[in-house]
């Protein structure tokens, strides 16, 4: 007798469990790993990206540095995102305006490396294939500008965590996570109708 | 069959005779008396006069509870999102009435189920003797007794016209 | 779930920032985004393309001979629609079916990559772009004076380039389109003593009277046609234009008359001649010189006319008084569909009448003449050169003629005997299959060019993106080879086309004493040059008088005279690589994929041929089969198949599918031009059935008062639909009382006041659509713009035949009358989701994936869909379609695919979808909007058909703005909700059609 | 054996012997028995690959040619959840009548309904053209904060159904239990072990019948209002919308009464066969297919004066889309299907006012075959009304594929197999209620 009452009460269980982890996303990755990569060592080499958070990318371009430590605004490279709904992923063009006088000549061969292979896609024309790292269900329209115009220039960390501290960059929040979206939305009290995103 | 409850086991094939050692045994006291039938039995019943049963109580519980999560849910469902459909009320009653009675009927019957079971469980019958032939076609009557007063149920149980009698010793 | 975003290589060739999205293929379910995705930036972030925003380039189009002006939509480096250019005269920021297909020639799965050289076995071999240009060099070097080119291109510099190379070596061109309008020409020689093709200005005309033409369809300048007609044929402040088609056949253009007159084939000259005599003889105001023409007219009374045509004498009579009371009248002639061996005596005729009538000079104009070609006569003359062997070299560009020449003129035949063929065609189509060397050019969108569409209005083209497959500009091509060759063709100098073009333009801007510079910017900007030169003074030609007339001669002894005529969407076949016209269906018999032979009921209870049936149509040239389409608008003696299918070649859309009825004709020559309907034929059921995909149900409204319609008087008095109909006679019929409606609306009000929550709380706008029913004349332009905007996968005759089309809008099209002596008409609605506010598909979904937005859409939100359906079957308008299979991996092939919109997700499998009001471009237009920190104005938003529609008759907007054009066109007493008792309150309105009968 | 007196008992049988015979039917069962089992899972395995067919392509394979995005599985759902309905009338609401006959057949019927409900169940999810998400029409928690439409007549069914299968599962097992007990005193092995499981620890003492009977009554008392909504339900699916043809406020009876009236009809085409397999002739008797008979013909009645109903509101209401839908169901493209409805359900029903039909098994097997597929196509007729709706224009004719037969199919195969070896592993003669009926022997002769 009990046997049963303890089988049916726990197969419910397992179902409605399984249930629910197919209806949801993973979970939001802890906020204190940036805190722990921005206290690795200032000097990286692209060897040592093993140990740091995130993809590793083709090229070790450091956020930290020039974002973190040289204040390079966003905009400066992600040109578009304040007027488009996509981002703008730099061109070359943009990395050798400085790169083709900085050579990190007075920083350490790790970064000297890092630079040259920049110049050097410049020069045989190749694009960089950065490994990309926030991505949306394509179902899901989200506009950059709305969300700049609305929380102000800096507001990418909202959503992309503390960028100027990550040697390299990794995913803070699971921003492909409905609920990630709504509850801000809920909170701020702006539309959470469908059409607003799903069209 | 080894036992840790001491009584006498009388299997009867005629209903009357069932009837009649029941009430003896009743008439001497024996009120924790478990009588076994393939079928129920009003005549039996009669016999032991006992009190109705409570299930009817989780019946009505189980109801209610279905019907109040029913039109909850519904209710708190529809105004956590408000979404419009074909113009209609956010929280419409009419078409949430119908969950309602299904949870009632859903809960109804597993509470009733579930009443059925425990009630039954709440008496043991750990221990005391039971015959394959109670669900066939005879009735079984254990008396409970210690082995002073054994000689004098068994009697009584054949008097009554008990086909076989079995004196169970601790 | 997969998604389908291009191939690597795709991505590299376009180096777009947003690889992933960069098809734009957004896929259901958030599943896709696991795997790792690369983002490749440009090199060189060119300053004019911002990723996730559109650019527009300013292009002509090169569908058809008109040069409509082209605005070109790119994201990311990608064309991604074609959109007309405001500014251009002709086409004013509207766009038809056939040109915003041009996309899917530029994109098409059919086109070649590589120059080809014939080899040994028969078959091509890819081969280096240099050797092929060596290859050309060498034959065209020793070939000389045997040169000869076919050109299909338009006037324009690389025209002339090309003349001027084949002149330079002695050889000569020959510019030839196969619907020339050659008697057109021919009639204003004869006439007025000018050899050009008249424009005509549709809008100004009171009374238009086509003899056969097919304005609508392929008929000179569609587009604007049609802009015309609609202004003068749609209803506005009480009046309209009447509008008479006079031929066999009732094409787009017959459905859109008021009247049409069945007359016999080839009669049709004598009934315009009548009028013109009945109009010389009853009016005064006629020009002078017209008065010439009494006597050789007076031959021409009604009686004959009407005797000859098998029509009413009465009927010619009030047709000629209406057309002269209406100041100023238009009549039109030629167009193939009734091009016999009288057309040129037709088009003469048609002018004397216009021009006794006053028209000319008003609405048929000399002083922009359009282009036109050199005509079938040279084409037959090049041929004979062929087939005499006087041909060495043979290049054609931009032409077909294996195809779309009939089979009787022998063209393979001839084209055989030349030693050396050179095709530049992008797709291997008949001809080029012919060809021993293939160098596939680049398409217009991917190029330099310019093209002259009439005197007065050249567009120029640029490229818009990196071609889609690295192949060369013809005009690159030739100057390369200039430069091998040398000698004759040493003149050549200029490095590339590009180069040559911007010389060409600068030695016009120097005519215009205006700096060259700023005016090529200026030009590239506008699309091209848009002016009005003054014309000649149009007069009577001395042998102006019309010759004796004689009924044209018929082929054949068949019973049936046959009509091939030019398929509205697949014109002269070249549309039939394109799946977006195969699918869209026939404005009139709304059949898809397929040809069909058209036949009168009557004709087909004699034959006991029911639809579907296969005829064997056979003539003295040949024998074709076609399953029957049953159509009351053509005469007994008469059966019709649409040009433009039965490919052997050009491409996997267009190759096996129906007929290609050019086989059936005579390629005689009809003094200078190709007499398509000449031929008789026999016809005999074969008993065999292939019913064709049709979209159509069936074609009665069945009083059900779906496509309304009033006569004009009643709705110059201002009634309303309803109110009309009792004054005509209709029954009385109130579904509600008033109390009741009023009940109701209150009820309906209380209902949406208890639904003022959360997002519903706050103020929107309200988004509606109104429909022009007295302009909308069929033509289909929405679907393709539909299917364009909304990433809408096409699906094959397989699924059409099922009834699963997915057009989210379409043109239904219902018979009125065509039964026992009652005249034959045509009613056209776009149905597209009417956004109900009462929407039956909200409340019976079970996950809220069709729900109401707050700014009162319908929306569908597909990755919530779980395909139930029910929303589908609970539609009352049959607006929602469904994924049956994964259309989505089907039904774009590479590069096809590269067309999709990124701002709309491609559906996946198993979800239902529709309409959507365009709301991703309300919702760019309002994240505009609030950058620029302003409210959203009337005109902000337009949706993908009503920007489309030639017409205007759709219009969409804000409806609670009362200013918005919406709005006010909502309050036309005209206006009716479809299906109205259903009340489910669609926020789409239709304004009744109006008929210009001649008894009301 | 003959001899029935009409309360129905065969007076001459003992307990014992009801034992004996009902426990008889759990022997080896004969060739004729494996046949049929081996048939139906046949069947299913063909149901089984049409819908992975499905799962790999999408619905496109079926027969929707739309507007009729409904066709056969909708049909085959409504049809299946209508056979449970007999089931759930005998056992619960006959038993509230106290109508003695039912006690030889309910447990059959019961098992029945558990089954067809089940087949039923699985429609909603074949159907669906996402079927890997089925489950967001259930309300539970998840990341995006969204719940399922409680106005969407879908949602109603999923409860509707799912309560529906758990009352009846339930009502069936709790039936079963004492029989259980019964049959596990009497075998012996590895069987005992099962059935000694299964009976939950059932001796048949007092208390436990004394909590047993009341806990039964209640079941009952809940089972039959339930058994009247579910089909209400399932009919709103369709009354609820605005096509013509489905928007009728007759529905809800209508079909529940065709619901019955299809059931019985399959609990004939099952019985009767099975009585002879499992030689309980002398229990299932006569006597208790007389009844079934009657109860057919009362329902057949019904659905006649519903289909007269039907089309005189259509014509009455003198709205152009009604008549058009019911003018094109008499003599459309479809005719076929009207007719053979209306002659299967409201005319074949009619014969069962001669007691010599009634009575004669053979006739009345073959009367419950018109009924079954008299009912599929009432079904299929009325979700037929979308071929011919609003817009002329739109409309178009349904033409099944072999995949809808292969689900069809596939769903038959699915519930014979379970009933099959329900019929071999449990009693389908409820043992206690029939031995609740025959008095026990008394030693006092004519005393009591």
């Amino acid at each position: 007798m009990r046997k049963l009452i303890i089988l049916g009460v726990g197969s419910a269980l397992v179902a409605v469990a399984a249930l629910v982890v197919a209806g949801d996303r993973p979970g939001i990755t802890a906020q204190e790993a940036v805190v722990r990569d921005s206290a690795t060592a200032y000097v990286l080499a692209a060897t040592d990206t093993a140990q740091l958070q995130g993809p590793r990318q083709p090229i070790f371009f450091r956020h930290d540095i020039h974002a973190g430590q040289y204040k390079i605004s966003c905009q400066y490279c992600h040109y578009s995102v304040s007027v488009a709904s996509e981002p703008g992923i730099p061109s070359l063009e943009t990395c050798m305006t400085c790169h083709t006088v900085i050579g990190g000549a007075s920083a350490d061969t790790a970064t000297r490396n890092e630079i040259a292979k920049v110049r050097t896609a410049w020069n045989e024309k190749q694009p960089v294939e950065w490994v990309r790292i926030h991505t949306l269900g394509k179902h899901a329209h989200f506009p950059h500008m709305r969300h700049i115009k609305a929380m102000g220039p800096n507001a990418c960390a909202t959503c992309h965590g503390d960028v100027a501290r990550m040697p390299q960059v990794f995913k803070v929040n699971n921003v492909n996570n409905m609920g990630w979206c709504i509850s801000c939305h809920v909170e701020r009290n702006v539309s959470r109708d469908c059409t607003v995103c799903h069209y | 069959m080894a036992t840790s409850v001491p009584g006498v086991l009388g299997s009867f094939e005629e209903i009357d005779a069932a009837t009649d050692a029941i009430h003896a045994l009743r008439a001497r006291g024996h009120g924790d008396l478990t009588v076994y039938s393939a079928a129920p039995n009003h005549e039996l019943e009669e016999a032991l006069a006992q009190p109705r049963s409570w299930v009817r109580m989780f019946t009505l519980i189980g109801g209610l509870t279905g019907c109040a999560s029913g039109f909850g849910m519904t209710l708190w469902m529809s105004y956590d999102w408000p979404l419009l459909v074909g113009g209609k009320p956010i929280g419409a009653i009419p078409p949430y009435v119908v969950l309602a009675f299904e949870l009632t009927i859903l809960f109804g019957a597993l509470f009733t189920v579930a009443g059925m079971i425990i009630l039954s469980m709440m008496k043991s019958l750990k221990g005391r003797p039971y015959h394959p032939r109670f669900s066939d076609d005879r009735i079984g009557v254990f008396a409970p007794c210690g082995p002073q007063e054994a000689d004098a149920i068994v009697r009584l149980m054949q008097d009554a016209g008990s086909v076989e009698v079995q004196h169970e010793a601790a | 779930m997969p998604d389908e975003r291009p191939r690597e290589m795709d991505r590299r060739r376009f180096l777009t920032v947003l690889g992933v999205s960069g098809a734009g293929t957004a896929v259901l379910s958030g599943c896709s985004t696991d795997k790792v995705e690369k983002l490749i930036p440009y090199l060189v972030q060119s300053e004019d393309q911002v990723p996730g925003l559109p650019t527009y380039y300013a292009s002509t189009c090169t569908e058809c001979s008109a040069g409509c002006g082209l605005h070109v939509k790119t994201r990311e480096g990608r064309a991604i629609k074609l959109e007309g250019n405001p500014e251009h005269p002709v086409n004013a920021g509207t766009l038809c079916a056939r040109g915003q297909a041009g996309l899917q020639g530029l994109y098409n799965p059919g086109r070649l990559t590589s120059p080809m050289q014939r080899n040994a076995s028969g078959g091509f071999d890819p081969i280096e772009w240099d050797a092929a240009i060596t290859l050309l060099a060498q034959r065209v070097g020793g070939a000389g004076a045997g040169v000869a080119a076919i050109n299909g291109y338009g006037a324009g510099t690389f025209s002339s380039l090309l003349a001027d190379w084949v002149g330079a070596l002695g050889g000569r061109v020959v510019r030839w389109q196969p619907f020339d309008h050659e008697p057109i020409r021919a009639a204003g020689r004869q006439v007025f003593g000018i050899d050009a093709l008249p424009s005509h200005d549709f809008s100004r005309a009171r009374q238009i009277v086509s003899f056969g033409a097919d304005f609508l369809e392929t008929w000179l300048s569609p587009i604007e046609n049609q802009r015309g007609f609609a202004e003068a044929h749609g209803f506005r402040n009480g009046q309209m234009a009447r509008h008479v088609f006079v031929a066999p056949r009732m094409s787009l253009t017959g459905l859109n008359a008021d009247q049409w007159l069945g007359v016999a084939p080839g009669s049709e000259a004598l009934v315009a001649l009548a009028m013109a005599n009945l109009i010389l003889s009853e009016r005064t105001s006629a020009p002078a010189d017209a008065n010439a023409l009494r006597s050789s007219l007076s031959a021409y009374t009604p009686e004959m006319a009407a005797q000859a045509a098998g029509v009413e004498a009465e009927e010619i009579r009030r047709l000629a008084r209406d057309f002269a009371s209406a100041e100023p009248s238009l009549a039109v002639a030629g167009g193939i569909g009734n091009q016999h061996r009288g057309a040129v005596e037709l088009a003469a005729a048609v002018n004397i009448l216009n021009y006794v009538a006053g028209n000319v000079g008003v609405t048929v104009r000399f002083d922009q003449p359009i282009d036109s070609g050199d005509g079938y006569g040279a084409m037959r003359d090049l041929v004979g050169r062929m087939d005499r062997g006087e041909v060495q070299v043979a290049l054609v560009h931009e032409s077909n003629p294996a195809y779309a020449l009939p089979q009787s003129a022998e063209f393979a035949a001839a084209f055989a005997k030349v030693p050396f063929k050179v095709s530049t065609a992008q797709v291997l189509d008949e001809t080029a299959a012919l060809c021993d060397l293939l160098l596939p050019s680049l398409h217009a969108l991917e190029r330099w060019d310019d093209l002259a569409a009439r005197v007065g209005v050249t567009g120029l083209m640029q490229p818009v993106m990196e071609p889609v497959f690295p192949v060369r500009h013809t005009g690159d091509v030739l100057l390369a080879a200039a430069k091998l060759v040398g000698g004759a063709l040493a003149g050549f100098t200029a490095p590339t086309f590009e180069a040559h073009l911007k010389a060409a333009w600068a030695a016009r801007a120097q005519d215009n004493a205006d700096n060259a510079d700023n005016a090529w910017h200026d030009a590239l900007r506008r699309g091209g040059l848009y002016g009005a030169p003054a014309g000649p003074a149009v007069s009577l030609a001395a042998n102006a008088a019309p010759a004796a007339w004689v009924a044209p001669i018929f082929d054949g002894d068949g019973a049936y005279v046959f009509a091939p005529y030019p398929s509205s969407m697949l014109s002269d076949g070249r549309g039939a690589n394109r799946p977006w016209l195969m699918e869209n269906p026939d404005p009139v018999t709304k059949i898809t994929w397929q040809s069909w032979v058209e036949v009168h009921p009557d004709t087909a209870a004699e034959l006991d041929v029911r639809n579907g049936e296969i005829l064997e149509l056979t003539s003295p040239h040949g024998t074709l089969e076609a399953p029957v389409y049953i159509y009351p608008g053509i005469r007994r003696d008469t059966v019709a198949i649409p040009l433009g299918m039965g490919h052997t070649e050009y491409g996997a859309y267009a190759t096996g599918r129906g007929v290609n009825a050019a086989d059936l004709i005579a390629a005689t020559d009809g003094a200078g031009f190709l007499p398509y309907s000449s031929t008789r034929v026999s016809l005999r059921k074969v008993g065999r059935y292939e019913m064709p995909a049709t979209t159509e149900g069936t074609p009665r409204q069945l009083g059900r008062h779906i496509v309304e319609a009033m006569p004009l008087p009643l709705a110059a008095r201002g009634l309303t639909v309803r109110q009309a109909y009792e004054e005509q006679g209709g029954a009385h019929h109130e579904y509600n009382t008033e109390r009741e409606v009023q009940a109701l609306d209150g009820w309906t009000d209380k209902q949406i006041e208890m639904t003022q929550f959360g997002n519903y709380a706050n103020e929107h706008p309200k988004w509606g659509l109104a429909v022009d029913l007295s302009r909308c004349t069929g033509c289909s332009a929405c679907i393709t713009a539909c299917y364009a905007e909304n990433n809408i996968p096409v699906l094959g005759e397989e699924e059409i035949f099922k009834g699963r089309e997915m057009t989210w809008i379409r043109i239904e099209r219902y018979w009125e009358g065509g039964t026992d002596g009652e005249a034959l008409e045509a009613r056209f609605a776009p149905v597209m989701c009417q956004h109900c506010d009462n929407a039956p598909c909200e409340p019976v979904c079970p996950v809220y994936a069709a729900y109401h937005t707050p700014d009162g859409l319908n929306g569908q939100v597909y990755n919530r869909c779980v395909g139930t359906r029910y929303c589908s079957n609970n539609c009352p308008y049959k607006v929602r379609y469904f994924n049956w299979y994964a259309y989505n991996k089907t039904a774009f092939p590479e590069p096809l695919n590269l067309q999709l919109n990124p701002d709309v997700t491609v559906r996946a499998r198993g979800v239902m979808e529709k309409c959507t009001f365009c709301v991703q471009r309300i919702r760019s237009a309002q994240h505009q909007a609030r950058l620029e920190d302003r409210p959203l104005a009337d005109g902000d938003v337009v949706t993908a058909c009503a920007q489309a529609c030639p017409s205007g008759a759709l219009t969409f907007g804000n409806v609670k703005d009362g200013t918005s054009r919406v709005a006010i066109a909502k309050q036309d007493p005209r206006g009716y909700h479809m299906l109205e008792d259903t009340n489910v309150r669609p926020a789409v309105t239709y304004l009744a059609k109006v008929l210009h009968r001649t008894e009301a | 054996m003959g001899a029935i007196a009409h309360d129905g008992m065969p007076r001459e049988q003992t307990h014992a012997e009801v034992t004996r015979d009902v426990l008889a039917t759990l022997g080896t069962p004969s060739r004729g028995y494996y046949l049929a089992l081996f048939a139906s899972i046949g069947m299913f395995l063909v149901g089984l690959v049409t819908f992975l067919i499905l799962l790999r392509d999408g619905l496109g394979h079926a027969g929707y040619n739309p507007p009729i995005m409904w066709s056969v599985y909708i049909t085959t759902f409504v049809f299946w959840v209508g056979i449970g309905h007999a089931g759930t009338l005998i056992s619960a609401i006959l038993f509230l009548f106290r109508s003695p006959w039912r006690t030889a057949v309910y447990r059959s019927t019961e098992a029945m309904t558990v089954f067809a409900v089940m087949t039923a169940a699985l429609f909603p999810i074949i159907h669906i053209g996402r079927q890997w998400i089925f489950y967001w029409l259930l309300p539970y928690p998840n990341a995006r904060f969204l719940w399922p439409n409680f106005k969407s007549p879908l949602i109603w069914d999923v409860f509707a159904i799912s309560t529906y299968f758990t009352v009846s599962a339930t009502f069936l097992v709790v039936g079963l239990v004492p029989d259980i007990a019964a049959v596990r005193d009497k075998v012996s092995g590895w069987r005992k072990k099962v059935y000694e499981i299964c009976s939950i620890g059932w001796t048949g003492a007092d208390h436990q019948w004394r909590h047993y009977t009341r806990g039964y009554l209640y079941l009952a008392a809940l089972a039959t209002p339930l058994v009247l909504s579910v089909h209400s339900v399932v009919s709103w699916d369709f009354a609820v919308s605005i096509v013509p043809g489905w928007h009728g406020t007759i529905f809800a009876p209508y079909f529940v009464a065709g619901a019955i009236y299809s059931g019985i009809g399959m609990v004939l085409t099952l019985i009767i066969p099975l009585r002879k397999v499992l030689k309980v002739e002398h229990m299932i008797t006569d006597y208790h297919f007389d009844n079934l008979a009657k109860l057919t013909l009362f329902t057949g009645s019904i659905l006649f004066y519903a289909y007269a109903m039907e089309y005189f509101v259509a014509w009455y209401s003198s709205n152009t889309f009604e008549q058009t839908t019911f003018w094109r169901r008499a003599f459309g493209p479809m005719w076929w299907g009207g007719w053979s409805m209306i002659i299967c359900n409201a005319f074949v029903s009619q014969l069962l006012w001669f007691k010599k039909i009634r009575t004669n098994l053979t006739a009345l097997f073959i009367i419950s075959i018109f009924i079954n597929v008299g009912m599929w196509f009432e079904r299929y007729v009325i979700i037929n009304s979308l071929s011919s709706d609003y817009l002329p224009y739109a409309w178009d004719q349904m033409n099944p594929t072999w995949a809808d037969w292969g689900i069809l199919m596939g769903s038959f195969g699915w519930f014979l197999m379970y009933f099959l070896l329900f019929a071999r592993t449990f009693p389908i003669v409820a043992i206690q209620e029939i031995k609740e009926m025959i008095p026990m022997p008394r030693r006092k002769k004519g005393a009591h």
